[in-house]
């Protein structure tokens, strides 16, 4: 017998869409037979706008590029800028570097805790969690003057010293955060009904994981160790103690305890920073001709660690002031199309926002 | 890494980034070569630069290996107008939505690839909008209008001049007096 | 993976959390506190200011004008001119107040503006000395 | 005088029925950490969506279903008596009993599926499919305790029922059949885990998506109402009844605070894992208690 | 111009009084019903999305004034245009505001829907929203905070409850040639079907 299948489309504007995207699906019942993603909505063009602006000015506009955590991008667009012309950086600007991006992926950790606990409809954690994520922003408020946009890893070096008092504030908060950490360990990872809705549900197998590209948690959840800050150091990682946290089910679940534990080693990195920050030294080291600043006719490409996965930058200067090509790839490109699309075959409606949130997919970054 | 050395021809750029020029007819075979008998597996990004100086794009294939700790630039370089490169789909699925975006935003062609329809634009009519002879501010200004109210911009140069000159006449004038 | 039974009653725990007292900030009636550093509104020292156009010339959103001042404040400022700032265009980078020679334009942390003509947000700086 | 009587039990079931979802509001608010908006801002919501402007239209079978609804939920109120004894607030239960209650509980559903099925959304169909599926496992637990709660009392007559709990009320005598009404009444007040009908981050609001202005605030006006009956009809069954109006207040309140609490802490089952869930675990619970009878 | 913070304030109060003196109380009654009661459909198109989390939960609780989020735009008074729209973005939001009933009304979230923002020179951006869509509150900044976002409700609040006569949908249903024609322009052949049956049966 044949069954009546119909298409919807899940987004853009639907509350169980992870940004501004939409997925296509195909239903047999409430069941999914064939699914395509469907990206553009936020397309701005960045690559276009960077080759028209100098270094400097282009370092205001790549935060944009993705929303729930642009400190990233910032970190490879610094990172890509000073391999290329060869600048160093001082230590306190890395360690002050380390501490913003940690601080960024515990927000962004506390952000998606609340995108995934709503699409199971237990709408308190995300109440709370994304009260104790503003607390963070409070403190990158008082660091970069900014809330969600910080501007602050600039080429050579951090944009403001640290202000009075604020590793002090820092080290609360953590404490404050490992407390909260607890309590949300019993309402959301350790909910017998949570368990049950994410337990098998949007399983990625190990074997292709690594040759697909996947990355960040959907590796570590299927037993993969891999993660930027070990195997590629950036900044001072390399000197920093903390584990990898791994899972081996490949599931809903399994990302989500991945995410649990890294909370944790988020802190763990954070108490060391607080404890090794050097007290003296310069955080900026002054570009060349810092407003004509030109870059040499080569290519780089660097990736740092997000919150989501690997995310990568390709940059190739021209030997003018201009940036000849900056290509982004962030974890959500690979994740929001070959394995979202597959992933969803077979699934139910109800877990297409769990699988989406738990992969992390963020459109501003898969189109820019 | 020593094996592939020997094969290729590859420079090191930094500790972890190896870069390494092939021809467009070398291109798929190579990476072939490389997707089967070393550890660079995974395609991570495909990259395009256009250097419309030397009327050419540079494509690069940018691939991890196992251990992701090391990256492997594949790059080559390719006729701007009309040209056609193989698709890398066969060997590595994600390259479908990346040929994909490259297709759309500088008009690269890919055989074998059957998915080049719109990625992120709508019913675009323009060149495709990475290319360098795209120019983003005429686009912007044919089509959108911006806010008015800011006709009394004015040259800062243009000031001091006309301030000077009206100082320098102003002081003749006391001077005649 | 076996889900437990004590996971299925510990979730109740998270209800003590109505015994607590609620620490929204309730913006209206408790007006929002001043962060020092916070990059809101453009404030300019008119009698440092010395109309270079700096501003004007770092900005990659063309947000900012050069207008005449009728009142010439500042006897250095040789054009005449100082700046404008649409705030259509405005991202708060800072990079004008980090390339302002005299220092005269800064951020203040005030930064709360909704309006229902669009035609308002061209803003000329308070002047303020920093 | 009866006229009289009725009028005063729907002002009232309207009344309490708004006051609780604004206390539902204001509970889960704080279980939030929030404070939450005011107690009547439901009351203002449903003002607002009354005086609104309809746009749209899908023809008269569209209008019918929320009014069925609202049909089925005044019927309710109607006929389950509010105090157990006396005369005031009895409505029209003398002439009615629980089967005739039970029937119209399933009158609401069917009459939304009557009318989000015109409107052509795939959603609300979903919604309603799901509803209706729900629905099903629902009054399997629900029935097993009803019926353990008839045979107690020997009639399906309220006054009976009330009767039978005098000494002792029927929460303290049959526990089990309590735990399996209580939990298939969670699913009816649609609260977590068994909130899979309107769940925003997959169907939109389910039946109520194409729903606007003066049909949706009817769905909004009855859905409280309706709320009430159930907590009434709780308390009757299970709690033997109301002696005054401060009785039912207070033991309505604590059935209703159980119930906001609950639904605050859990997730959302998907369709299949509740009806699996209500299957399995209060089903048993409820044949265990009439075992037990 | 330079207090331009004020000047809306001042604008309104004069407004209030003459405003007032023409309306009946069930007119007013009405207008303070709505607004007191704000369905919210927040489409997060832009980066303002990312703000919206933090102000309808518990830190900033918009919730106290009666601002709700729905999910579907039947049920809405209320459209949030987070940030800068792309026109495959703008072409869904004009199709939900045509959704909405009203009477509704529009928040334009950050500086991109004012004057293109910091995408200004951005190929794939429109640059003034009120162009395609009646605006009746902007909030600036990039991004707004939560208190600005705040601040625009309540604005908006004001100006719902004195039923001004220069509310967007009065203003889009008058002068819909004049939309219609930005958004042919923009989008060319591609124009979403128009949406006449909103307007059928009113006056």
């Amino acid at each position: 017998m044949e069954r009546k299948t119909i298409t919807i489309f899940h987004g853009p504007q639907h509350p169980g869409i992870t940004g501004n995207m939409s997925v296509e699906l195909e239903l047999t019942g409430e069941t999914i037979t064939k699914a395509r993603t469907h990206v553009g909505y936020l397309h701005r063009g960045f690559e276009k706008l960077i080759e028209r602006r100098t270094v400097i000015q282009a370092f205001t506009i790549v935060c944009r590029i993705c929303v729930p955590e642009p400190d990233p991008n910032e970190a490879n667009f610094a990172l890509a800028v000073e391999q290329l012309a060869g600048i160093e950086v001082s230590e306190k600007a890395t360690y002050i570097r380390v501490m913003v991006l940690e601080m960024a992926r515990l927000a962004a950790q506390l952000l998606w805790m609340a995108g995934q606990s709503g699409s199971v409809g237990l709408g308190t954690v995300g109440q709370w969690s994304i009260y104790d994520r503003d607390l963070i922003l409070d403190l990158f408020e008082a660091l970069t003057g900014g809330r969600v946009y910080h501007m602050y890893i600039y080429p050579g070096g951090v944009r403001r010293e640290l202000p009075e008092g604020f590793l002090e504030r820092l080290g609360a908060l953590l404490d404050y955060l490992q407390k909260r950490l607890v309590e949300y360990d019993r309402l959301f990872f350790d909910n017998a009904s949570f368990q049950k809705r994410a337990i098998g549900v949007g399983v990625v197998k190990s074997e292709e994981a690594l040759h697909l590209g996947y990355v960040g948690q959907v590796l570590r959840g299927c037993g993969l160790k891999r993660d930027v800050r070990r195997d590629n150091p950036y900044f001072n990682y390399a000197a920093l103690e903390f584990d990898i946290p791994t899972q081996s089910g490949g599931d809903v679940f399994a990302r989500a305890l991945v995410r649990r534990a890294e909370m944790r080693e988020s802190i763990k990195i954070l108490r060391q920073v607080i404890a090794q920050m050097p007290t003296e030294g310069a955080i900026m080291q002054k570009l060349p001709k810092h407003r004509k600043f030109t870059l040499p006719k080569e290519d780089t490409y660097v990736a740092v660690e997000s919150a989501r996965g690997e995310f990568g930058y390709y940059m190739a200067g021209d030997g003018s002031e201009m940036i000849r090509r900056m290509q982004v790839k962030g974890p959500s490109l690979i994740h929001g199309f070959t394995l979202l699309e597959s992933l969803l075959v077979g699934e139910e409606l109800s877990n297409v926002a769990l699988i989406m949130n738990s992969l992390g997919i963020c459109p501003p970054e898969i189109e820019r | 890494m020593q094996n592939l050395m020997q094969h290729f021809e590859i420079i090191q750029k930094t500790p972890t980034l190896y870069a390494l020029h092939v021809s467009i007819e070398t291109l798929f075979n190579t990476l072939h070569h490389l997707r089967y008998q070393s550890d660079f597996i995974t395609l991570s990004q495909l990259t395009c630069t256009d250097w419309i100086e030397e009327e050419r794009f540079e494509l690069g294939y940018m691939l991890t290996n196992l251990e992701r700790n090391c990256n492997l630039m594949v790059k080559c370089f390719i006729g701007r107008d009309d040209v056609t490169v193989a698709s890398v789909v066969t060997l590595f699925p994600q390259a479908e939505v990346m040929e994909r975006e490259l297709h759309e935003m500088f008009g690269v062609g890919f055989e074998g690839n059957d998915t080049l329809y719109d990625f992120a634009l709508e019913d675009w009519q323009d060149l495709p909008p990475m290319r360098r002879e795209f120019d983003t501010l005429a686009y912007v200004q044919s089509h959108y209008d911006f806010r008015d109210g800011r006709d009394d911009n004015l040259d800062v140069k243009e000031q001091i001049k006309i301030r000077k000159a009206a100082a320098k006449s102003a002081k003749e004038a006391q001077g005649g007096a | 993976m076996k889900i437990q039974l004590k996971n299925s009653i510990a979730p109740l725990g998270a209800l003590k959390k109505i015994f607590e007292h609620p620490k929204t900030l309730c913006y209206p009636e408790v007006k929002a506190q001043n962060v020092t550093g916070y990059r809101g509104f453009h404030i300019n020292d008119l009698s440092t200011c010395i109309g270079c156009a700096n501003c004007q010339d770092v900005c990659m959103n063309e947000a900012i004008d050069m207008i005449a001042i009728d009142v010439d404040k500042n006897p250095k400022n040789n054009s005449g001119c100082i700046p404008r700032i649409d705030y259509g265009r405005c991202c708060w980078c800072s990079l004008c107040t980090d390339v302002c020679p005299p220092d005269s334009l800064k951020l203040e942390s005030e930064c709360i503006w909704a309006d229902d003509d669009s035609n308002r947000f061209l803003y000329l700086p308070k002047d303020k000395p920093c | 005088m009866v006229l009289i009587d009725c009028f005063l039990m729907l002002l009232l079931a309207y009344g309490f029925g708004f006051l609780y979802y604004g206390l539902y509001r204001n509970l889960s608010a704080r279980v939030h950490g929030r404070f939450g908006p005011s107690l009547a801002q439901s009351f203002f919501d449903s003002v607002k969506l009354f005086v609104k402007e309809q746009s749209t239209t899908f023809g008269w079978m569209f209008y019918a279903g929320p009014i069925i609804m609202a049909t089925g939920a005044v019927l309710n109120v109607l006929f389950i008596p509010f105090i157990n004894h006396g005369d005031s607030l009895q409505g029209l239960s003398s002439s009615a009993n629980l089967i005739v209650v039970l029937y119209l509980m399933v009158l609401g559903p069917l009459g939304n599926a009557l009318g989000v099925g015109s409107n052509g959304n795939p959603f609300g169909v979903m919604g309603i499919t799901r509803g209706l599926t729900r629905l099903i496992a629902l009054e399997l637990p629900f029935y097993l305790a009803v019926i353990g709660v008839m045979i107690d009392a020997g009639s399906a007559d309220f006054s009976a029922i009330f009767e039978a709990q005098s000494q002792e009320m029927n929460l303290l005598k049959h526990p089990l059949l309590f735990m399996a009404a209580f939990i298939s009444f969670l699913g009816f007040m649609g609260k977590s885990p068994f909130d899979v009908v309107g769940a925003p981050q997959e169907v939109y609001s389910g039946p109520a998506t194409e729903f606007s202005g003066k049909f949706f605030a009817l769905l909004l006006s009855q859905s409280a109402m309706f709320s009430f009956a159930k907590l009434l009809l709780m308390v009757n069954l299970f709690l033997g009844g109301a002696d005054d109006l401060g009785d039912l207040v207070l033991k309505t309140f604590v059935l209703f605070v159980a119930a906001t609490f609950i639904g605050s802490v859990y997730a959302r089952f998907s369709t299949i894992q509740s009806v699996e869930f209500l299957m399995r675990i209060p089903t048993l619970l409820g044949i265990v208690g009439l075992a037990l009878l | 111009m330079e207090e331009g913070f004020n000047a809306y304030r001042q604008s309104l109060e004069s407004e209030e009084q003459s405003i007032k003196s023409t309306q009946s109380v069930v007119e007013q009654a009405i207008a303070w019903f709505r607004a007191h009661s704000m369905f919210v459909l927040a489409y997060g198109t832009g980066c303002g999305a990312i703000e919206m989390p933090p102000t309808f939960t518990s830190r900033y609780d918009i919730e106290r004034l009666g601002v709700v989020g729905v999910a579907t735009p039947r049920q809405a008074d209320i459209l949030i245009v987070s940030g800068y729209c792309s026109p495959k973005t703008l072409k869904r939001v004009i199709r939900s505001y045509e959704q909405m009933s009203d009477p509704k009304y529009i928040i334009g979230l950050g500086s991109c829907t004012i004057n293109g923002g910091m995408y200004w020179d951005s190929y794939n951006t429109i640059k003034k929203l009120d162009d395609f869509l009646p605006v009746d509150m902007y909030v600036n900044g990039c991004m707004p905070r939560p208190e600005a976002l705040i601040e625009g409700f309540v604005k908006l609040q004001e100006k719902i409850r004195l039923n001004s006569s220069e509310a967007g949908y009065i203003k889009y249903r008058d002068n819909y040639a004049h939309y219609r024609a930005n958004q042919e322009r923009l989008f060319g052949a591609q124009v979403a079907p128009s949406y006449e049956e909103n307007f059928a049966g009113m006056n």
